[in-house]
């Protein structure tokens, strides 16, 4: 559990709030905390039919989601046992949203543009731990080959294309797929995201606009987590809610609970078929709490403790845990073994990263060109 | 064999390979209904229709990055920035996502930029720039520049079929002053090869675009007094062709690197660089750089002309040298 | 009168209308002309009071705007002549926006920068029009010192900021010189424009989501004059109306009939006295017509015959004509002087232009750094 | 005299302007109440206030196009991109708006960029760039880049005190690694001039940034086999000290210009050419150039050592280049 040291966090957060409010009358247009808490979801999620999800499919995105925290609180072990190059960017907390987003999508021709904190996208669309693992320290066998790091993870076999850094930068190559997918006849959909803070930048309009007036068969899934590294979202932009901005692209625009796996599903797969359907693109936000540092070096203390308390009772795991004890989905015994083999799996998976090779010095200059 | 200008050459081109290959496609700002602001697609949307010939928002970074996705997906689009100056707003899509791509994911990028660059057109500090410069400098990506209607053709054709992002700086000031046959069919001119547009035998000018133009005219001039000079048109900027470098210099012994964009960190400094390295023992004179002031291009034609570099540059340059 | 050779019109407009129908389904979300038609506003103006304008205001407003009409076509006769460097944009039709604009700011402390099609707001602002005619001719006299052209014009001593070519970066500049004003201790407004083109890149974006969370003394006007180059608005932007966009960013937005110089001032005026006061920034969309090429070269064939005979009958200055007959602030007969007076000016200070020097070389490049 | 890092000699200097100038501020992501990405602005907002040291939404263009307003009217603000390499984010503010505004306008444009860049940290593709000779290109701007934490000090002071814009690139490879005695109070280091790091007389190694400290390393290896190397370490980019290259190359006659930042179209080709031009006689050897190979940074520890330049490399080369 993501904790920060008391004093810091006390003072961090007094200084933080105090610093937005000192600022000259109106320098903020909203007080700091309130608007924080207008996004607290309620406690559980309903027990009620999400979309077409089957009983296997509630199943198997718990297994996925579960899949995710774990993978993750791994890499966090590696990291910590410097068997990790760089920095570890997790998505602990919010994985909902990522996992339900990649699993709405065809994985057999979709396209998927995931961001730096969607590593449950990756998997939920397909993609081995073992390879994420092999990414992460290097390797030869991660999809880079040792060339890119964290989730930065292109897999042309998988129609799946890596970020890189600069934020916004995926949202008009990601349209530009779908256009081009349509112009090749296809029905075909591509997906990306954006956080609270990447939603500032300029190719977020460019990109919309584009897709908007194009009719692209494009989503995108806004992960507002409330926090840009330290920035709060009071410091990030000025609307009531970010999805306010899609009428001014003329696109349809939602709001779903983002610790709520089965309700993203359901939100986005409307999306997604929409899309698919000639019906053009939509922006989806999805509200959740980034409930660890912006990077493992961070010790998170800007954000105030009290806050982070009241989401991690609304932990997406824990809230599908409930629901499919009450909808009978899945009983806590047969949930307690699907762990059990999912932590096996991954223990197995990470053993395998571990021993491949790192890559050849030989072709890297060679491959900058096709 | 027609006659063609310049930008002739260039239509000609993208429509030759549009009608050849049915994933090549053109977007960018009024390319469709107007034809380009310079009227190089003028007609095309009637022939490929508006989807392959794709009236985009104003909006250079998603053109770009429109671009770069539909490359991915297997087409091979052909974007055009209306003047080069306004790659700066498309810049990290082009240095960042596509630069990168194949490098980091394996995919292919057949993605051709089409840049209408250079002065001498009253276009002031933003309608005049030479930014091939700074894309030289990007690993991952191709630059080229052609000075001749043979070469504009042989090489958007090149650049189209080419699997990595290429940029292609088309010279306005070229468009409609210069002509030669050109053949209606397949004209392909190599990435990475230079051209020799005049044999000589005392100097050496090696440069591009505009330039070329600047140093065949001083050549002539030089001619009357007797004094030689070859001209090498680079053409490909990034990668360059090394060795036709390595010729021209063992040949002459004197080398001018001439271009029209500014001297200081332009493209004739690695050239010059590589000479200096390479060609030590061949040399008889010091490598001249000659190019425009490390200024912006100003509005004003007194003042342009004054920044410039121009014909009469280039020749007082080259006496120089072979008086040395 | 911009008269489009007729053939060449119709062919071009069915052609470019055509096109645009023809696309995939939904390729373009609206029909062309039923969008550009709902923007039409009514043949006359309201005979009401305006703002806190007083009769000399309503007289002065009408010269400014007439002045700026008579220097626009001297404009073109002296290019036609050879005697312009480079390219002549108008804003034939449109003149009431810029006109206003500049007027209702404080010419004595705020700051103003001006888009390519605002030369009437440089006048109303206080700049002399031979300076324009001699930026216009790269004269030493003009702003810039012949270095740039067009109406990119800064004059340093009035605070007006000539704008790059590149459409959409002042925004963020004169945010920026809002907030630093601010920081001064100062009670200063600035004030841009984009047109309905320049709304779709990025800076618009990151410009206006600055000012609303800094909540800068900020007014942005949007100029939709309905074509960008040949670029109808139906393949610009998706959204009804640009100014949809302001919920997005939770800042007042207000749309304003652009062919009225008086609403446009009341509009303006009101966001600029909000600024002022501490009230935060404001978006505007004047809505209204270019009645001519995007500049001299381009003879307009893609934009229908019909509705720039629509708009010919809404003319800002044919508008403002009938409303000061009819409220009484100037009849006929004095209109009539005060328009020769006008031009009569004009033609003397392109005589002043006309016989200045050009700029020396001298000191062109030692120029480049303070 | 407190013996500092280079981030601190940084910080330090950002300190004391801004307490010494309130027209001074800083503004860029998270730079406030989290004093940066890297810590340099550490407290100051405790001090200078949320006004001064302002965190901004995730915008680079609007951060930059702020920054040139704020300067339009009278302040001096500091810009911060969090990595240099999204510094192509905000490039057409910086090169288009930040880079022309006192040629065309007459107005100062006192701006400082603050740079975090350079490799060797596991960055990958996007967070180890060397973009310097992007601007090194372009007329109205000026570069600096400092290797120690007194020049990082002295130039951060003399950046803010400068009436243009002024990019500053500051390596995060070194941030932590260099250790010197800076003082206290005002340290000012002229924008333009280089610094003989090392003085040698066989051979010259022309470089900066983090390269300078390998080429010491170089250079002492050197040392112990009788060769004498000179390190001059240039500091600014843009504009370039011409004097101190012309007396270091009259000095030894060969010359090594190096860099971390890749090869082909990097500032060592500007200088490299400058070299051979001006210097042509001086010359025993050929100008030779060592820099990373043009490839995007990688990211895998054993990729990234075999793409960027190292004390073995530089050392083989001048060994090399004392044996020509
Ligand atoms: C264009 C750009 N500027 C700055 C950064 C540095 N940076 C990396 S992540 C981050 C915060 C991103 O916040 P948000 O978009 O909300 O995503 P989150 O990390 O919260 O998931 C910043 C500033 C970047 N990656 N790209
Ligand atoms: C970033 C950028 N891209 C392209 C251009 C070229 N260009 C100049 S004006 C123009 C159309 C502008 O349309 P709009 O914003 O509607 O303004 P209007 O000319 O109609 O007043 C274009 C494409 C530019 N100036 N800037
Ligand atoms: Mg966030
Ligand atoms: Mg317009």
């Amino acid at each position: 559990m993501a904790k920060a040291k008391t004093g810091a966090t006390a003072n961090g957060v007094n200084g933080a709030v105090a610093h937005h409010e000192n600022l000259p009358a109106g320098v903020f247009q909203q007080n700091h905390l309130k608007k924080l808490d207008a996004l607290l979801p309620e406690l559980d999620i309903p027990n009620r039919k999400y979309g077409d999800l089957t009983k296997d499919d509630y199943i198997e995105l718990y297994r996925l989601l579960y899949m995710t925290r774990e993978v993750e609180a791994r890499l966090t072990r590696l990291y910590r046992q410097g068997k990790i190059v760089g920095g570890v960017y997790l998505s602990k907390g919010t994985e909902a949203i990522a996992v339900a987003s990649g699993y709405s999508l065809n994985r057999d021709t979709d396209w998927l543009f995931p961001m730096h904190r969607d590593l449950g996208a990756h998997m939920s669309f397909g993609q081995r731990p073992m390879k994420l693992y092999a990414q992460y320290m290097g390797r030869a066998a991660g999809p880079t080959r040792g060339r890119d790091g964290n989730t930065h993870m292109s897999d042309k076999s998988r129609r799946i294309v890596g970020m890189i850094s600069h934020l916004g930068s995926m949202i008009p190559v990601a349209v530009g797929a779908a256009i081009g997918c349509r112009m090749q006849g296809k029905k075909v959909v591509s997906l990306t995201f954006i956080g609270d803070g990447g939603a500032s930048i300029g190719d977020f309009h460019e990109g919309l606009n584009f897709a908007a007036v194009a009719h692209a068969p494009f989503v995108l899934i806004i992960e507002n987590n409330q926090y840009a590294y330290s920035t709060p979202i009071v410091a990030q932009y000025g609307a009531a809610k970010i999805i306010d901005r899609a009428i001014g692209y003329g696109i349809p625009g939602e709001v779903v609970d983002g610790n709520n796996i089965y309700a993203v599903y359901e939100t986005v797969k409307k999306a997604v078929d929409r899309a698919r359907n000639g019906g053009g693109p939509t922006m989806i936000e999805a509200v959740t709490m980034r409930m660890r540092g912006h990077s493992e070096h961070d010790d998170h203390f800007y954000v105030p403790k009290d806050l982070l308390e009241k989401w991690a009772e609304r932990d997406p795991i824990l809230r599908a845990q409930r629901f499919l004890e009450k909808s009978g989905h899945l009983k806590e015994k047969a949930r307690l073994k699907l762990e059990e083999d999912t932590i096996a799996f991954i223990e197995a998976e990470i053993e395998e990263a571990s021993a491949s090779p790192m890559p050849d010095t030989g072709d890297l200059v060679s491959s900058v060109y096709a | 064999m027609p006659v063609m200008t310049y930008i002739e050459g260039i239509s000609n081109g993208l429509r030759y390979e549009m009608r050849r290959d049915p994933s090549v496609f053109i977007l960018g700002e009024d390319v469709g209904v107007y034809g380009g602001a310079f009227k190089v697609t003028k007609g095309f949307i009637d022939e490929f229709g508006p989807e392959r010939v794709y009236d985009t928002p104003l909006a250079e970074s998603a053109i770009m990055g429109v671009g770069v996705g539909a490359a991915l997906v297997g087409l091979r689009p052909v974007v055009e920035f209306q003047f080069s100056d306004f790659i700066t707003s498309g810049f990290n899509q082009v240095v960042n996502n596509a630069g990168t791509m194949h490098f980091r994911s394996g995919f292919p990028l057949p993605v051709v930029i089409r840049c209408p660059s250079g002065a001498g057109v009253h276009g002031g500090p933003f309608h005049s720039q030479n930014p091939e410069s700074w894309f030289t400098h990007v690993p991952g990506l191709k630059v080229v520049a052609p000075s001749t209607p043979y070469d504009a053709k042989g090489l958007i054709i090149a650049a189209i079929r080419d699997n990595n992002p290429v940029l292609y700086f088309e010279h306005k000031f070229l468009y409609r002053r210069i002509k030669e046959d050109v053949p209606e069919g397949e004209v392909i001119v190599e990435i990475g090869k230079a051209d020799l547009k005049r044999e000589g035998s005392d100097l050496s000018v090696v440069c591009y675009g505009a330039a070329v133009h600047l140093a065949l005219e001083a050549a002539e001039r030089l001619q009357q007094e007797g004094i030689s000079v070859e001209v090498l048109d680079m053409r490909s900027l990034y990668p360059y062709d090394k060795e036709a470098i390595v010729r021209t210099v063992k040949k002459t012994g004197r080398v001018m690197v001439a271009h029209e964009d500014w001297l200081t960190g332009g493209v004739g400094g690695e050239f010059a660089a590589f000479i200096s390295q390479e060609c030590f023992e061949m040399l008889d004179a010091p490598v001249t750089r000659l190019a425009s002031a490390d200024c912006p291009y100003p509005f004003s034609s007194i003042l342009e002309e004054h920044m410039l570099i121009t014909t009469d540059k280039v020749y007082a340059g080259l006496k120089k040298l072979a008086q040395y």
